[in-house]
């Protein structure tokens, strides 16, 4: 499912992704959901409805489909807004509009560009965040997406703020939201459908955390690969 | 996993197929985006009654789109709320110029695409709003969550607005009813077993053979606690007390009863659980004096039962009473 | 066993109570022996419709109590045919003067109990006349067994015979109606799972978690042939072929076909099995003009579903379409 | 359960049996029915709708209810039609109107009878198999309680036309039904619901015979005890 035969630029340290390079971490995010549908689904099952994992998948399936059907004009923000504007319509519930949103407003932040500097990249991430934070009005520790997104973020900021190379800053974001998303464990949730259970929430790992550490995983291993 | 399906991920569009090709005289139905709208919408002068959810809570809320209730509905993928395309398509489609009220259940998705919905729609010029119901006393309401869940209730302010837009009473006078049909109705429900969602192909949790859920969710989400298979008038005891307290009801009050099927449990059971509520409200000199009693809005397959009360006027009452002519609800003046 | 009963030999006795709390505006309920009759019977001058058979079917034969289909139901035992006494009491009860008509499903015990009602019945100076319903293709129908049992027929010989009574056709006329229902409708069920006699406890048959019982009996009596578990189009045409070739239905014919839920299985699996009966009867240059989709002969908590095409004309049409006003069906003009 | 303390006429060959005999058949009956509730049920599941042995409990407890609540006036015949009008009114499915019938048929026959003879017997038997074919058009063959009715009968009065003591004749009665009985396990049914299996009857005995075997047995036991 890696997709796209696209030409390894491998640069000893890669300074910033193409249109292509967004292309093949979008497959990449869309293949990890995919092999992880079921587990997804189950940490859902504990907590909320048992849908993230079918709902994300559809939602992707859906976005690779569309992006295998339309030539691209090489313009980041578009790409990412089609991805948006894929999952609002086909995948319901709260994670469509959640990562909807956090793909629109990539697009939005990332509009007209061909390519993304590392800065352009976490100034597209905290756009997409503050876009979720306010659709959703969650906050970190209330046991959401969030708690992976937020971390990663920050992380990203910090590291290349540090002077670490953007694969090591992508590298060490995927690990803080890997971080962030086991933290979830012990949180009790305070928005979504896990809230409904209260205290019984509380031992679970949030499936939309799983699912956010995912995507910035993906950028890490896909960005991050050819150091 | 048994089902009468053919695949699992084409239940849905294959269950529109049918309603549209059994239901022709009272609804089209719409694919891609999937919505279920009435015949005749839309009904000029008419507020539009607008709502949706997952599916597998049938007849909510296709079932209920007709004269005398919804002018649309959404329906999402199984248990999924649908997404703000569909919602939009629905009020360009019932909108008839007295505006559309969106009828949502409050769970984040829903509310979240409904939002969405209604900004489209208003900047294209349609008056919307939108209501959200939360009646569920199972679910502690308060800031640090995403507050009760919307169940039962919904079907009586689907069917209580949907007279009221009949009536051509306004958009804002319809939004204030349904607000008060929500602030009037609390619910709550258990279940005997689990539901399986198609796509998933397995239980959404597991009950031992002696164990039930009390307050679950339609969607099978877990509910206040698990406790051991009761007898069914102490279950209603346990489903019937917080809502009492809650509202509260009070001695001299009428009610609407509804006594809810979650999709598995046979009529008879719940005519035996209605027997031991109106049994239960009578000890607390609360009268029935309206009542519906069988599955409404379901969950799939799960086994189970809920328990709705509205607290009734003269105005509800007539608004309840008023013809209605749907596949799920059906009467005559 | 997990249900929301209290006591497995109380729950006809209490679901009975239920049902003269919730529908006291449309019967009356008896006791001792039970009966639901009809709020204003006996109608003067109108033949007076009489069912009855085991509890557990619901809403057959009680939810279908009102003007326009039966005037009195007499609900047995979960299962179990009611008795003498209760159809005897019945017939009393709802004889106008013009005569009363036992609609029977031919079940051994059944039409035992109701010949020794009619006997009884006659002997007090009550004309009775007796139908009986067998319509369920899974049984071979021969001299050397009890012939076909009746199924989802005897519904919409209900509805239909309830119509003409209210016409104040005579009952002569009204049995012979009652018969061409049963000779133009043709059945087949089938279950995905096993249903639980209260009083026994325990499901009355074992599945395996990917076999089906296809031709099943809503008593949960084996059916035809035991297979492995099919898509809904699969099973729809091992349900539909030999009702097809049995009457025969033929091309150009008009059918009403009525998608029957067995108690257990969502509304949104009976529509899913609707789209495949209504695209197969298309192939076969069948038109449904008439349609009747949910659970109205159940068999408990069965997960399951039955097919019943009734061949229509005119008449049947217009009887069909006549008002109704019971609890389990309800339409106007 | 075997109830009322009636005073033992223990002869060496009873001639007859009294109206507290007859009363402690039914009783006896009555107990063998709760007994078998189960497993008559479990047969009925078989190849029925599983509910022969909860309805014949009904019934029966109905029955003793009623002979407990009313004091007898020594009529055997009365009692029987007792019996007969209660199984009636409480049983319902295909064992209410036959059993009820046997027993309201045995009643004409002993009515007025203060004690039956063996002959009494037999031929109040034969009256009550009669009204159940009448009633259930059922010939021996047909996998129903006829299978170890006639044969019962049969037995009945060729015991006692050999010239056998009366307990000796309601013990080879009670033999040849329970003989009638197992031979229905081969039987494709006929009649009643077991019918609707064609082929598939087959292989399993039948309820209704069965318990017209506890019938019959329970007089033997009742009755031939004391010798
Ligand atoms: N208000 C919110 N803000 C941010 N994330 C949320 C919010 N509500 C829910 N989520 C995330 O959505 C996830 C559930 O998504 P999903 O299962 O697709 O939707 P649904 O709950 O409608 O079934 C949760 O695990 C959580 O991470
Ligand atoms: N026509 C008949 N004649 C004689 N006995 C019959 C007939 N039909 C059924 N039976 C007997 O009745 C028994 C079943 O009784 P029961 O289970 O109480 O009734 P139902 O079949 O109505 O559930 C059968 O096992 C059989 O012995
Ligand atoms: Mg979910
Ligand atoms: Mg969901
Ligand atoms: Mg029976
Ligand atoms: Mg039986």
């Amino acid at each position: 499912m890696a997709g796209v035969a696209a030409i390894e630029s491998a640069p000893e340290h890669r300074m910033s992704v193409a249109y292509d390079d967004v292309l093949r971490w979008i497959r990449k995010f869309a293949a990890e959901v995919e092999a992880n549908k079921e587990s997804l689904t189950q940490l859902d099952a504990a907590i909320g409805d048992g849908d993230h994992g079918i709902n994300m998948q559809r939602g992707m399936s859906a976005v690779v489909a569309k992006l295998d059907a339309q030539a691209g004009d090489q313009d980041v923000g578009a790409l990412l807004k089609t991805v948006g504007m894929t999952l609002v319509s086909t995948v319901g519930g709260a994670g469509g509009p959640l990562y909807g949103t956090l793909f629109l407003q990539m697009g939005t932040a990332a509009s007209g560009k061909g390519e993304l500097s590392p800065d352009d990249w976490a100034g597209a991430l905290e756009a997409g965040i503050a876009g979720v934070e306010n659709r959703g009005k969650a906050e970190p520790g209330d046991k959401t997406m969030i708690d992976a997104l937020v971390p990663g973020r920050d992380a990203l900021k910090a590291a290349l703020g540090g002077g670490a190379t953007f694969a090591d800053a992508l590298r060490q974001s995927a690990a803080a939201a890997e971080q962030g998303m086991r933290d979830t464990v012990p949180l009790v949730a305070r928005k979504g459908r896990a809230s409904y259970l209260g205290e019984r929430s509380a031992g679970h790992q949030d499936p939309g955390a799983t699912s956010s550490h995912l995507l910035l995983e993906a950028a890490a291993e896909t960005w991050g690969e050819s150091e | 996993m048994k089902k009468l399906i053919n695949k699992p991920d084409a239940v849905v569009t294959e269950a529109l197929h049918g309603i549209a090709a059994a239901h022709a005289d009272l609804v089209n139905v719409h694919f891609n985006p999937n919505i279920i709208v009435r015949a005749d919408a839309p009904v000029q002068g008419k507020v539009g009654l607008v709502s949706g959810g997952g599916s597998g809570h049938e007849p909510m809320h296709g079932g209920f789109v007709g004269p005398g209730m919804l002018d649309a509905a959404c329906p999402g993928e199984v248990f999924t709320s649908p997404t703000p395309d569909q919602m939009l398509d629905a009020t360009k489609a019932v909108n008839g110029g007295a505006g559309v009220l969106h009828i949502v259940k409050n769970y984040t998705g829903d509310v979240m695409n409904f939002e969405m919905a209604a900004d489209l729609g208003q900047s294209e010029g349609i008056e919307v709003e939108a209501v959200v119901i939360d009646d569920d006393v199972a679910v502690q309401d308060s800031l640090y969550t995403a507050g009760r869940r919307g169940v039962g209730t919904t079907v009586l302010a689907e069917k209580i607005c949907g007279a009221a837009a009949e009536e051509r009473q306004s958009l804002s006078e319809v939004a204030e009813l349904c607000r008060k049909v929500n602030a009037n109705g609390r619910s709550m429900g258990m279940a005997l077993t689990s539901c399986i969602v198609p796509a998933a192909g397995k239980p959404t949790f597991d009950l031992g053979e002696d164990e039930i859920e009390i307050g679950i969710g339609i969607h099978g989400e877990p509910g206040r606690e698990r406790v051991k298979l009761a007898p069914a008038a102490e279950i209603v005891e346990r489903l019937t007390r917080p809502i009492l307290e809650d509202l509260p009801f009070e001695k001299g009050d009428q009610v609407l009863a509804f006594v809810n099927g979650m999709g598995g449990t046979p009529l008879l059971e719940l005519y035996v659980v209605y027997n031991d509520l109106n049994r239960l409200l009578g000890e607390h000199g609360i009268t029935i004096t309206r009542n519906l009693i069988g599955p409404y809005i379901t969950s799939l397959e799960m086994a189970g039962c809920s328990i709705t009360l509205l607290k009734l006027d003269d105005e509800l009452t007539r608004l309840w009473d008023a013809p209605v002519k749907t596949a799920g609800l059906r009467w005559a003046a």
